[in-house]
């Protein structure tokens, strides 16, 4: 068993949620709620990393986090390292590949806050940040786990952008998913299988634990 | 001044042209037809409509200026406020609900003070149910503990007791009577009860399509109504159309083959003027069968008794006059047995000349039409 | 970083290695399209052993390594096919499997044959250059399914659905793979040599030197034999 | 039979003991506090709630018989409900939320219906609003004109007017009479307004605490509630607690130091025993200072004003009697100035010796309390 | 250009929609609504095709596609052919893959219609699946969309389970997004970055749609 990996993945994931949520919320709430021109043209763009193939998403990522790409260029004189083949760099790459997995779920749910909630909120003297901590996170709160499971499962299921990126270094970059393709494309099946089974377990520990706490709201609306 | 003064106006989508104002302590009635712009005013108050052309002013603030540019936020403008379809937080039990605009108290203080509303509007032992769990009437009491639980510059009111029963709305009408005399705010309350109006108003403001038509204290306004039009919204009946006349040497109105005495308004109007006049109904007396009737004298009139609802203890008497218009007014039950009251029977009334209430400048003809509503 | 189609091989070797001299190695097997781009960027790879030279010629051109490296074995190209369930490999007639399914179709049986994918494989390119040598490019057309890289094509050429597939000798060998498979080596003739280059890249440390030049020793020379590869 | 007959029983989460039936053409008033059930027998009619024990029948149709295990869908049901929340369909227009229970009409003469039904809830102009775009009373109205629109067997309406001013609100009062009298099926009405119940119900049902506890027909109900928590519940005033004496052979209700002459209902007691007993105010007369009132030998009591409110054209008058009860009822406002009532004067009042309606077997105490609502 | 390519990925992208869009209305709706135990289990279920590496997930969906493994054999039963290495295969596949994209938007959707709705509806004398076509589906529309959304330009980005599972058969199973990989892996950026701008633009003109579409409604809640 490739502990190493499965440590890099949970890394990975979990780094992933918690940098993407709060931008999924912001983002979210925004597209729920303002009205804007082009907000199509927005929310088609924010679900682009799925439509293109991880490989060559993960391509594109490569060359713009290369040192003499704006991005990398950026990265080295704010931390003085480089991105590519570093743990800093997979989770950025995985950070854009998951964007829709955390927008799209919290906007539709913040898209279903009766706006009378909030003005009620404010006229309790909420300010909007009390607002949004109070009153509306609970109740988009669904669409913030979905989007926390969707993004957790899918980083730990991650591969081409990934690979791509990150170049499988071992206790860095190489994750388990890519370790589980490593021992397919040796035809070492049973190794795959148990680690497949292995990422199993965790994610859907981790998806029964989301999804249980979900289930578990007593309130209902309307 | 500290009062709240409301002046609004714009021509769509929600036609405005408000104006009234409200002291401390007073409790100003928002009355009219649905889709009057009642809830529209309020949430102007609130700060959470902005018409196009306005001014709010309370406790000595500008909340709003258009003409400035001004516009304080809902937060700043401390309201307390019962959303007519409550606006409970869902995810909130009752108590939570409560405890939510007392966050300027100290922590441990916010529950017991929550509680304690709740009790206020009766609804100890639900503290832990959710809004979903709740009644109708129940969820608009949690609401309107919540909105009192902020500690308001001014309580806005959208129809706070219109689920509740009979009896605990007069409970909590007497809870916010106390109230008022305990913090010394302006409260705005939108009703459709015209009585709950009467009952708690010190001002009432009729409103229609938008439009303030009279503000004044209820006696004021159910005794000397502005216009036809607001008479029929204040449902009072006995709007009549005459013309001034002039008998021996003083005016009188003519309305049918009667002359009538009026105590006061003719003076000012030319003889053969079409006006339109109403009475209340308090000053319509019932010439006994038995005996006389105190001001048997004033303005009599014949009639004949056209409809007998009885109501409980009060009785509703519709009479027709001779020449078709009819005269509506409320008489103890008893009285009706004891006078022997049934359609058709013959009947004598006096219409004191003290009560009736000249309206010059309209025809009955303006009546509200409620089609005008519409876009 | 290897090429993927070295997986067993370079194992075996490496173990060998620091057995001898101590020094540990971490291997990185995968497609040598990726490291080389990979490389460019600046990858933290030492040692750099293609699968086809053309890499490794295009990053000493490009400036990323400082030379062009040697040439540490050739691939061979094998047919392979699911054991036990068609006829037997002939060494006569090593494409004998491809003329059965192609009258498995005349008769209304699509058998697949699968090779790497023929743009970017070498094991691809050698297999297309060995079907068209034969003639029998075209009329595979619908029969052909291609991997993205040799193992994946070893794979498909394994499934249920395949007649079988010219693939990667190294990979047959693989233990787990030769209890389910029959196969036969291709003339090397056929098809231009498939010569793995390999090269040190400007991390190279001690270690990463020590393989690179033990590699070419006879010892190493022998395992790479072993496994699959001509070696001179 | 073809009536509508609800008997529902269960001990939790809600409590329900319930039992009331209604006639075709009838109109059955649900009245009772908030949170004492009417929403939730509304839904079990209508198939959308599930008692542990009942039995709702109509039209000859067993809808639930619990024992049975037999229970219609609410589609089979045909009810005509409107919701307390309107559950108006968001993504509907107001034409298309009155369109949808059409769907048994041929497709062209949908429109039309639908039209006429928004005019009959005077809507006419506001068919292609949102339910979002409409106030509050306007949203109601649709949810109405849904409902009526269903052709329903049984009308089931949870406060159909609460949200819509008083004038609408008669109007539509006497589109239901109208309504009723065109199609005959039973119709109940949930609703707090306590005069709305009297003037449009044949029959009344009051609840409390999920608990059926008297249905009878409005005059009835008034008149003579079956207990004192009823007449609270109706929020008539006026009850009192008294004992049965003997005076000079005849039986008598003593009441502080009036020994009231009753004109049924004391055979059956016996002396000595507490009774609980009401009088409406309509036969509470007041004793007119200039000359004397009828009946003014019957039961004279003493007594002085505590309390005057004028609400219009009628006063509410509360006056205390010697041993501190409070006698509350309403005269006309031109009597009060008539005979000068102001707070504190001594006044003389007859209590109508038919009127006195005792309820044995209740104690005064046993009132509604409130508290006994919760969990 | 590869246009044929391009059909491919497209006619799977529409196919894979038409197919689950129903399936997830039904699944999402049943979790939305139904209160059962193991929902939580179900839900995590449901998200699974996304924590497996693609390639991972196409290697087992390839072995139980096989002639001799059940689904294989079930499916030559019914229809004579084969399931790997075809379009119907690809399409099974795809459809396997995007389940939680199309379940989990159209179930935080369905959980967000109030009940008394479904009510007013049996009411007013709908049947529940006439409640569902007039009253719940219009509701959730814009969970539908997103669902669409996301499985269209996930099923045009898919590559690893594709290939695996359809061995890239020009005109058959190989798809753009194939396409575009084996241009990159030929060091042809010129030819990958032209095709991934096709993709781009058919998933951008197809997501514009869409959320051009989501964003017409006039009416609004609460
Ligand atoms: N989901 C629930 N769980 C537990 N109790 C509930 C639930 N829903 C309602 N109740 C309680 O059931 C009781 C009856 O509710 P119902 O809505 O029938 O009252 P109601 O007579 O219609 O009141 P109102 O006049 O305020 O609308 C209330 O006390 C309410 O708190
Ligand atoms: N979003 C909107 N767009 C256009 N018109 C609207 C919109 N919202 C409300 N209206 C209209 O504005 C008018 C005023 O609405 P408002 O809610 O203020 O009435 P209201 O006096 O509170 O009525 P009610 O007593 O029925 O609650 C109504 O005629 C309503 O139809
Ligand atoms: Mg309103
Ligand atoms: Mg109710």
């Amino acid at each position: 068993m490739d502990w190493s990996a499965l440590s890099v993945s949970l890394r990975l994931a979990i780094f992933t949620c918690l940098f993407l949520l709060p931008i999924g919320i912001w983002v979210g709430r925004r597209l729920a709620t303002a009205q804007f021109r082009g907000k199509g043209l927005c929310e088609a763009l924010v679900a682009l990393p799925l439509v293109l193939p991880p490989t060559v998403l993960g391509f594109y990522l490569l060359q713009s986090f290369g040192r003499e790409a704006p991005v990398g260029q950026l990265w080295m004189s704010l931390t003085g390292g480089g991105l590519t083949f570093t743990f800093s760099g997979i989770l950025l790459a995985s950070l854009v590949a998951n964007l829709p997995f955390a927008i799209q779920p919290i906007q539709r749910a913040f898209e279903n806050v009766p706006h009378n909630l909030r003005e009620a909120a404010w006229c309790s003297g909420l300010s909007p940040w009390q607002t949004l901590l109070l009153i509306e996170l609970p109740l988009v709160w669904p669409g913030i786990l979905s989007a926390t499971a969707l993004t957790f499962a899918h980083t730990l299921g991650e591969f081409g952008v990934i690979l791509m990126v990150g170049g499988a270094i071992d206790g860095e970059t190489r994750t388990l998913a890519i370790a589980i393709y490593d021992r397919v494309q040796a035809f070492d099946e049973q190794g795959a299988a148990q680690m497949a089974a292995l990422l199993l377990v965790v994610s859907f520990t981790t998806l029964g634990v989301v999804y249980g706490l979900a289930g578990r709201r007593r309130w209902a609306r309307g | 001044m500290v009062k709240l003064t409301v002046e609004a106006q714009q021509a769509g989508p929600i036609p405005l042209n408000a104006e009234f104002s409200c002291l401390p302590g007073e409790l100003l009635a928002l009355v009219g037809p649905s889709g009057s712009g009642k809830t529209t005013l309020l949430r102007a108050i609130a700060g959470l409509y902005r018409p196009q052309h306005g001014r709010i002013e309370c406790a000595g603030d500008t909340w709003l200026d258009t003409q400035r540019q001004q516009s304080l936020s809902p937060q700043r403008r401390r309201v307390g406020m019962v959303f007519q379809d409550y606006a409970l937080f869902p995810h909130l039990t009752a108590l939570a609900n409560v405890q939510l605009p007392l966050r300027h108290l100290p922590t441990p203080l916010r529950r017991p003070k929550a509680e304690q509303w709740l009790e206020t509007v009766r609804l100890k032992g639900l503290e832990n149910r959710y809004p979903s769990e709740l009644s109708g009437g129940q969820r608009q009491r949690v609401a309107l503990a919540r909105a009192l639980a902020r500690d308001p510059q001014v309580l806005l009111l959208d129809e706070p007791f219109s689920a509740v029963d009979q009896v605990t709305r007069r409970r909590l009408q007497r809870e916010l009577a106390r109230l008022r005399q305990q913090i010394s705010i302006p409260i705005v309350l939108v009703t459709h009860d015209l009585e709950e109006a009467a009952a708690l108003a010190d001002q009432i403001c009729v409103l229609h399509n938008g439009n303030s038509l009279q503000q004044a204290p209820p006696e004021t306004l159910f005794r000397t109504p502005a216009s036809p039009n607001v008479a029929r919204l204040l449902d009072r009946n006995n709007v009549f159309d005459g013309q001034v006349v002039e008998v021996d040497g003083t005016r009188r109105l003519q309305w049918g083959r009667y002359a009538l005495d009026v105590a006061s308004g003719l003076e000012g109007l030319n003889v053969g003027e079409r006006v339109a006049w109403y009475l209340p109904p308090s000053d319509i007396v019932l010439h006994r069968r038995d005996r006389p009737s105190q001001g048997e004298r004033e303005n009599p009139v014949a009639a004949s008794v056209d409809e007998i609802i009885v109501l409980g203890g009060m009785t509703s008497v519709a009479l027709r006059v001779p020449h078709g218009d009819m005269l509506r007014f409320d008489i103890a039950t008893h009285a009706v047995r004891r006078n022997q009251l049934t359609p058709g029977v013959a009947v004598n009334v006096s219409l004191l000349a003290g009560g009736i209430h000249l309206m010059p400048g309209h025809g009955v003809d303006t009546a509200p039409d409620e089609k005008r509503n519409t876009p | 970083a290897a090429a993927s189609s070295l997986q067993f091989a370079l194992e075996e070797a490496a173990a060998r290695f620091s057995q001898q001299t101590g020094h540990t190695l971490r291997l990185n097997f995968g497609s040598s399209g990726n490291f080389r781009r990979q490389i460019a960027q600046g990858a933290p790879f030492e040692l750099f052993l293609s699968a086809d030279e053309g890499f490794v010629q295009a990053l000493y051109q490009d400036g990323d390594v400082d030379n062009d490296g040697v040439i540490y074995a050739r691939g061979r190209l094998a047919w392979v096919q699911p054991k036990g369930r068609y006829s037997a490999p002939d060494e006569q007639a090593p494409l004998a499997g491809v003329h059965a399914a192609l009258e498995a179709l005349q008769a209304g049986q699509r058998l697949r044959i699968a090779i790497a994918s023929p743009e970017h494989a070498p094991y691809g390119i050698a297999a297309r250059e060995v079907l068209r040598n034969e003639g029998l490019w075209d009329a595979t057309e619908p029969l052909r399914v291609q991997g993205e890289n040799v193992s994946q094509a070893t794979q498909f050429a394994l499934s249920d659905e395949a007649r079988g597939g010219l693939v990667a000798y190294s990979l047959v060998l693989a233990p787990t793979l030769s209890e389910r498979s029959e196969y036969v080596l291709i003339p090397e003739a056929w098809h231009t040599p498939l010569r793995q280059r390999m090269v040190l890249t400007p991390q190279a440390g001690d270690a990463a030197r020590a393989f690179y030049t033990w590699l070419q020793q006879s010892e190493a020379q022998a395992i790479f034999h072993q496994y699959g590869f001509s070696t001179d």
